[in-house]
């Protein structure tokens, strides 16, 4: 890796660097009352990076920091995809929040979070990487919390709780990666080589997935994703469900060992992706906000990449990254086009415009010369031909369900303000780009040839699941109201009765300081400390019962 | 002195600390916290500790005495620390302290022997200071960072007493004794002690360097006569914020750094004193020392100021 | 055999570290005209001058230095010694005191038009000046005897600066914390008298050679280390900490917290690593390890339920010295490389919580002017009147919760790393669980204080800019510190032979 | 005859259980002066412990080691220092609470 300064090199600093600059700008009067307006031109390095650079890097601080930036392929689809959903949202944002009175704040939260998400698919050392995971995943915590309504700050609590969560178990499970590393701060590659002999392979896989299924949200630890996304402001939660939860894509794609293969671990991935896949959907189909509905249509998309990668990693694919980089990226430019969609198409809206969310909404369900279907083509090669491949076929009838209801809550939900051109150019720019990036690099990433695509079989394929979704929504339709109504962000009602027993402990933990801090006690305390560090000292030293000698 | 001189000094001692932990009145207990020191300066002698027997019974004994009859006559009923503790906690303290006691002793009855000792070290260079007395030689030569820390350890308690006084009081008169006016035997006793406390402090400061005694047993003397003077109305107390107070509390310090500090042109280093000069420098260190310790320990027990300063 | 020290001028730097100080109390009570706050102006820079003089000594001359007080040698005599650790704790407590002098004084200033001192800026300023003097002799002291004298001096001073506001319940803190902590000295030295009994010596550098693990020493060192425990108020026996801090003028806060209590701390790393021989057994640094552990548990939650900011701060610095505490069993293993690992994150974490403390009990102190109380629930709209305090604030959090860039992080993450390479997993759970506590607490701040609410509005008049940047500048070094490389610190490793 | 034990150990044994009286006192007594009184006994045990020492290093024609003397007697003046500044604030807090019209503030 050559330490030279290059222009490749200097677009991959630029790409977290401008959102930083523009952030650090805002200490001054000048810039910070224009920073709303500048929210789009920021992620434009790191776009050109994407464009310009795949195969640059960048050493910035030499041994022992190590800090690196490298982009491959996956993360330059990833990058590039986010750095297109971070300016239209930004575009978006411009004019969606001009008249909110804390709309700086928005802005300096905004580009904290821009910064370390853009950072996270371009670094390449394991320090690096933990700082841009921590920048994206807590500085998102002031978009979640930014409307300030007790829904907001309920969801930004737990959001953050689990964050930290998420952010304990990785950073022992780096901890435990770069422990035996001669270098200080290991590159990620070379750490991950070393992972399948570790002896503490076990463990350390453990937490990685833990702490990126968080991010990822799979089921058991998805509750604060229905909760968090909606809540936000419509761009906010286009740039949360697109784009912070690749986070936890990028992390299992950059730390799983694809190349030694891990079969035990793989399947347990695939497992509990699955299960997310079709539970976020039948959670999913209860919900009425439709904002709520497209957060458990992430977690269930989130399921499918985290089965692609389990099954790569089972199989030993080196292939999987790509892969699952490019499914990646269809939700992320798809997702965003919703979201940003709810804002300016709820309602009564306009027939072309609920035309294009219709197509926005069966693409994640695979619909044919739609970037779903792009996307899934490309990752069926790693399931082989056996039950999990029937599962994941299935999971586009799940999708075409819950997609359905998505498009029906939406038709009722309140209309949304009329939108003038400053909303829905970006939105539209962004629903565009998803069908050209993932047609212009489909050939790139899945090694197949666009014939493979127009095949008949190909698209029955991708047809028949959708066509067993319909046929299964007309039923569900039809019970409608009846369904039981499963609170958003489902199992946290669980979580939460844990509230009160946590209180009951601090409380507990407050009595028995009040305790402790009685003068007789603690003096009685300070003389039994004595004695008994006294008498550890003399076993640790070897000598038996007090002596003379 | 006989070992059962020893064992009976030993079982009184406890038994007097015994009787001040246990006994109801806190009056009965100051009285037999006096009593408790003079049978500590007892102990020291046993001890073969001259220096340090004269010390304990000039401030262990006496200084403290007074400090705490004067408290416990003015202390009102104030909240306890803690609530009175049960039965319990008496007898898991009790069986605590007991367990410290005994793994003591068992470590007093392990100590080497012969036992290791300074002293030969310290009799070896002690004709460098002109000294007679080791101990006086330990304090202002071998250890003279200690001695001059512990005078500005007791400037330091003296700031913190006077900054428990009231704002507007600041530079005032303390007040040692409120009630009444003075009993006629105090009176009587303060016209005729100092002039013999004053040569008992004289000549005590003078041996020092030679022989038992030194500036702090003089200086708690001659501070003792002060305040006897001050709670008979024969003596006004000093304003705290009077300018010659004040100078005769930093006085030793400063003395005392100036010497060290010239020690580095005349002699080998910071507190190092030439051989030629060694003593009169010490004595010199001493008297003023003895100037800031009379001033800090009379003022200290007689208080923060109470009366407004007078302009 | 050790170095034959000799006392040339850049070792004198230690002598006037320990007595400027003094001489500025001196000055302030001898001369009531000079004004102690204009002693203070000349007094406070000299010494972060001297201490950053004697961090360069050490540095450039990659060794440490030695003073012979008199020139009358160990054992009879005394010596002051700087290694790197001890120079590193020189400047640290240089900076705070520096900080606190400017945040303090408009606050502790001699009124106008008065002749001679008054009380709360005299003693404040003379109490600062005493502290700091015993801080700098207990990070350069060599004699166990010389330590006592110390920590009494820091006591005095500490307890004094509580009760300056003269309320009863600060005067019941203070009583509480005198003799708690007299208690303590006392502890300690009862293990002085047994050491001395023991070896017929006091000065550290000569017991290490001498020191064998007998009952009679380890009994010392067992008492020794109880004692400055009281002092350092490591849980349990913290009961004098969180009173002492609620009335405690912002100033006196930031040092107690940030230096008064890591200096008995500091004394118990010396008897551990430098004197205590090598154990063959961990049980010992297991034992304080496990108090460390019960401290960061008990007292996050309990601070996470406190009303008052002073006081959740209060316990957040019981739980954060739990952390220090860690490293006993962590720096003693049999892996000598990760030895370092353990033994600097402690210290790291140290620095970093001084100077993130320091930085939050100012911001308290700001915040508590501007509104004339520190109740939490009260505190909507805080961040629109004082954006630069409530900032400090979060950023001197980010250290405490350990998350990056901080220096409290690149602490965690070493005591971490050290608690995997030995595979002692419960210190793990422990320090990633204390960071959620402390996530819990000072988001519960923070939230008080960004929401709309009405204390944006009401109170006195705001608090002048350059007091507010004093405090941001602390919590900035708390951050900045965790761009230190993540490699043990060559400086701090300078003089310590006793470690590998 | 050598006696069963010596002065010196004898009065160790007794510092050693003046120290766990003092302890004693400081843990259970409630009242602030009694404990201030206790910890002058824990402090008197731990200086007699000090002078026991120094009778046992008597050499170089001394009846005793010099330097634990001078250690004590510096201790003696630091404890006194102690107690007068424990005393004052005692005396504070009890004028505070007797006078409760002024709320236990000094300043109106």
């Amino acid at each position: 890796m050559s330490g030279s300064l290059n222009l490749a090199g200097l677009l991959l600093a630029a790409a977290p660097g401008l959102p930083l600059a523009l952030l650090a700008s805002a200490l001054w009067r000048g810039p910070r009352a224009r920073l709303m307006r500048l929210l789009p031109f920021a992620p434009l390095p790191a776009l050109l990076a994407a464009l310009l650079a795949p195969g640059g890097a960048l050493v910035l601080a030499p041994d022992p920091l190590r800090l690196t930036l490298a982009l491959d392929l996956p993360g330059a689809m990833l990058l590039g995809g986010a750095a297109l959903l971070w300016s239209l949202a930004g575009l978006y944002a411009a004019s969606y929040m001009a008249r909110d009175a804390r709309r700086t704040g928005f802005a300096a939260w905004w580009l904290a979070t821009m910064a370390g998400s853009l950072a996270l698919f371009l670094v390449a050392d394991l320090a690096s990487f933990y700082l841009a995971f921590s920048l994206a995943s807590l500085a998102a915590y002031g978009l979640v919390a930014h409307e300030r309504t007790p829904a907001a700050g309920r969801a930004a609590t737990l959001y953050m709780v689990l964050a930290l969560l998420g952010e304990a178990f990785l950073l022992l499970a780096f901890v435990m990666l770069a422990t035996g590393e001669a270098a200080g701060n290991p590159m990620i590659a070379e750490a991950v080589a070393r992972l399948p002999t570790s002896p503490w392979r076990g463990a350390i896989l453990t937490l990685l997935i833990l702490g990126f299924a968080l991010k990822m949200g799979l089921v058991p630890l998805h509750v604060w994703m229905p909760l968090a996304h909606p809540v936000a402001p419509m761009p906010a939660s286009a740039a949360l469900s697109g784009i912070i939860v690749k986070a936890g894509v990028i992390g299992l794609i950059r730390f799983l060992p694809f190349e030694a293969g891990l079969e035990t671990a793989g399947t347990v991935l695939v497992a509990l992706g699955l299960f997310t896949a079709f539970y976020a959907v039948a959670v999913g189909v209860t919900q009425h906000h439709p904002k709520v509905v497209l957060a458990y249509s992430t977690v269930s998309q989130m399921g499918v990449i985290a089965a692609v990668l389990g099954a790569g990693l089972a199989l030993g694919d080196t292939r999987t990254g790509t892969l699952a980089a490019y499914y990646a990226l269809h939700h992320l430019l798809v997702k965003g086009a919703l979201f940003l969609g709810v804002g300016v198409a709820a309602g009564r809206a306009l027939p072309w415009q609920r035309a294009i969310m219709a197509l926005l909404a069966l693409s994640l369900a695979g619909l044919p010369f739609t970037s779903g279907m792009l996307a899934k083509y490309a990752v069926k090669d790693l399931f082989g031909d056996g039950f999990a491949l029937l599962l994941v076929t299935l999971s586009a009838t799940g999708s075409t369900l819950l997609m359905l209801h998505f498009l029906r809550r939406l038709a009722r939900a309140p209309d949304a303000k009329p939108a003038g051109t400053a909303l829905l150019a970006p939105w539209l720019a962004v629903a565009a780009s998803s069908l050209v990036a993932l047609w212009v690099l489909f050939p790139v990433a899945s090694g197949a040839g666009y014939g493979a695509l127009i095949a008949p079989s190909a698209l029955w394929k991708a047809a028949w699941p959708m066509l067993l979704g319909a046929a299964l929504y007309l039923p569900l339709r039809r019970l409608g109201g009846r369904l039981p109504r499963i609170p958003e962000g489902d199992a946290v009602v669980l979580g939460e009765a844990l509230v009160p027993l946590a209180r009951q402990a601090s409380a507990g933990a407050e009595r028995l300081d009040e305790l402790i801090r009685r003068w007789p006690v603690a003096g009685a305390l300070l003389v039994l400390v004595i004695l008994l560090l006294g008498a550890a000292l003399q076993l640790s030293a070897g000598i038996g019962p007090l002596r003379a000698g | 002195m006989s070992e059962p001189f020893a064992l009976l000094l030993t079982l009184l001692v406890l038994l007097t600390a015994g009787w001040i932990v246990t006994v109801r009145e806190r009056r009965a207990a100051v009285f037999g916290f006096i009593a408790y020191g003079l049978l500590l300066a007892l102990v020291w002698i046993r001890l073969a500790a001259v220096d340090v027997a004269l010390t304990e019974a000039a401030i262990g004994g006496g200084a403290t005495g007074v400090l705490l009859l004067r408290v416990s006559a003015r202390l009102g009923s104030i909240r306890g620390m803690s609530a009175p503790p049960g039965l319990a906690t008496r007898w898991i303290a009790g069986v605590l302290c007991a367990g410290v006691s005994l793994a003591l002793m068992a470590l007093v009855l392990a100590l080497p022997d012969p036992a290791p000792s300074l002293a030969a070290a310290a009799m070896e260079p002690i004709g460098r200071t002109g000294l007679g007395n080791p101990v006086t030689a330990v304090l202002l030569a071998y250890r003279a960072l200690d001695t001059f820390l512990e005078i500005i350890v007791l400037l330091l308690a003296l700031i913190g007493v006077w900054s428990l006084g009231a704002d507007r009081f600041w530079g005032g008169e303390p007040a040692a004794w409120r009630t009444g006016p003075p009993s006629p035997a105090l009176v009587f006793l303060a016209r005729v002690l100092p002039p013999f406390g004053i040569v008992i402090a004289g000549y005590l400061f003078w041996i020092g360097a030679d022989e038992p005694g030194g500036k702090f047993q003089a200086s708690t003397i001659l501070a003792a006569m002060w305040l006897l003077a001050m709670m008979a109305g024969l003596a006004p107390p000093p304003r705290t914020g009077a300018r010659g107070l004040r100078a005769a509390l930093v006085a030793g310090p400063l003395v005392f750094l100036a010497i060290g500090f010239a020690g580095l042109w005349w002699a080998d280093g910071f507190l190092a004193y030439p051989d030629a000069f060694a003593k009169p420098l010490i004595i010199l260190i001493e008297a003023a020392l003895a100037v800031s310790i009379v001033a800090a320990l009379a003022l200290m027990v007689a208080g923060p100021a109470e009366r407004l300063p007078r302009r | 055999m050790m170095p034959v020290p000799v006392n040339d001028a850049a070792s004198l730097l230690l002598v006037l570290a320990v007595l400027l100080p003094i001489l500025g109390l001196c000055a302030m009570l001898g001369l009531r005209g000079l004004h102690p706050e204009r002693v203070a102006r000349v007094a406070v820079p000299l010494g972060v001058a001297l201490a950053v003089a004697v961090l360069v000594e050490v540095w450039t001359g990659g060794q440490a230095l030695h003073y012979t007080l008199g020139d009358w040698e160990p054992p009879l005599g005394l010596r002051l010694r700087a290694d790197g650790l001890s120079a590193v704790m020189l400047v640290l407590s240089a900076v705070i005191i520096l900080a606190a002098a400017l945040f303090s004084q408009r606050q502790f200033r001699t009124p106008e038009g008065i002749a001679g001192d008054t009380r709360a800026p005299f003693t404040f300023w003379s109490m600062l000046m005493a502290m700091w003097s015993a801080l700098n002799l207990v990070f350069l002291g060599e004699d166990l005897f010389n330590f006592f004298v110390a920590l009494e001096l820091l006591t005095f001073s500490a307890v004094t600066l509580v009760c300056l506001d003269g309320r009863t319940a600060t005067l019941h803190a203070a009583l509480r914390y005198l003799l708690f902590a007299l208690l303590g000295s006392v502890l300690y030295l009862l293990g002085v008298a047994l050491i001395y009994g023991r070896y017929g010596v006091l000065d550290i550098g000569l017991l290490h050679e001498l020191v064998q693990a007998d009952p009679v020493t380890l009994a010392a060192v067992a008492m020794m280390t109880v004692g400055l425990m009281a002092k350092a108020s490591l849980f349990p026996l913290h009961l004098w900490l969180p009173p002492a801090h609620a009335g405690a003028p912002p100033a006196a806060s930031a040092v107690l917290s940030a230096l008064v209590v890591k200096a008995p701390f500091f004394l118990i790393l010396r008897l551990w690593f430098d004197l205590l021989p090598p154990l063959p057994s961990p049980l010992a640094g297991q034992l304080l390890a496990a108090l460390g552990a019960g401290a960061i548990l008990l007292c996050s939650l309990v601070a996470l339920r406190q009303a008052r900011l002073k006081l959740l701060i209060a316990y957040s610095t019981v739980a954060q010295i739990g952390y220090l505490f860690l490293m006993f069993p962590l720096a003693a293993g049999p892996l000598a490389f990760w030895e370092t690992i353990g033994w600097t994150g402690g210290v790291l974490q140290l620095v970093s919580h001084a100077f993130a403390k320091a930085a939050m009990f100012l911001a308290a102190g700001l915040i508590a002017e501007t509104l004339g109380h520190d109740r939490i629930g009260e505190f909507a709209g805080l961040a629109r009147r004082l954006p630069v305090a409530v900032a400090a604030f979060a950023l001197a959090g980010l250290s405490l919760m350990g998350l990056p860039p901080s220096g409290g992080f690149n602490a965690k993450l070493l005591l971490l790393s050290a608690a995997a390479a030995s595979g002692q997993w419960w210190i793990a759970a422990v320090i990633l669980a204390g960071g959620m506590l402390a996530a819990g607490y000072v988001f519960r701040v923070l939230g008080a204080a960004m929401a709309d609410g009405p204390a944006g509005e009401a109170g006195g008049p705001p608090s002048p800019l350059a007091r507010q940047l004093v405090v941001l500048a602390l919590a900035l070094v708390a951050v900045a510190l965790g761009f230190v490389p993540l490699q043990p610190f060559a400086l701090l490793g300078i003089g310590r032979e006793v470690l590998p | 005859m050598t006696p069963l034990v010596s002065a010196a150990t004898l009065f160790g044994l007794c510092a050693s259980g003046m120290v766990g009286i003092g302890l004693y006192g400081l843990i259970v007594l409630p009242d602030a002066l009694r404990k201030l009184l206790a910890f002058n006994i824990l402090g008197s045990g731990v200086f007699i412990l000090f002078g026991v020492i120094g009778r046992r290093g008597a050499a170089a024609g001394l009846d005793g080691d010099p330097v634990p003397q001078a250690i004590v007697i510096t201790g003696i003046v630091v404890a006194f220092s102690a107690t007068a500044l424990a005393a004052t604030l005692l005396l504070k807090i009890s004028d505070a609470e007797n006078e409760p019209e002024d709320g236990g503030k000094d300043e109106p």
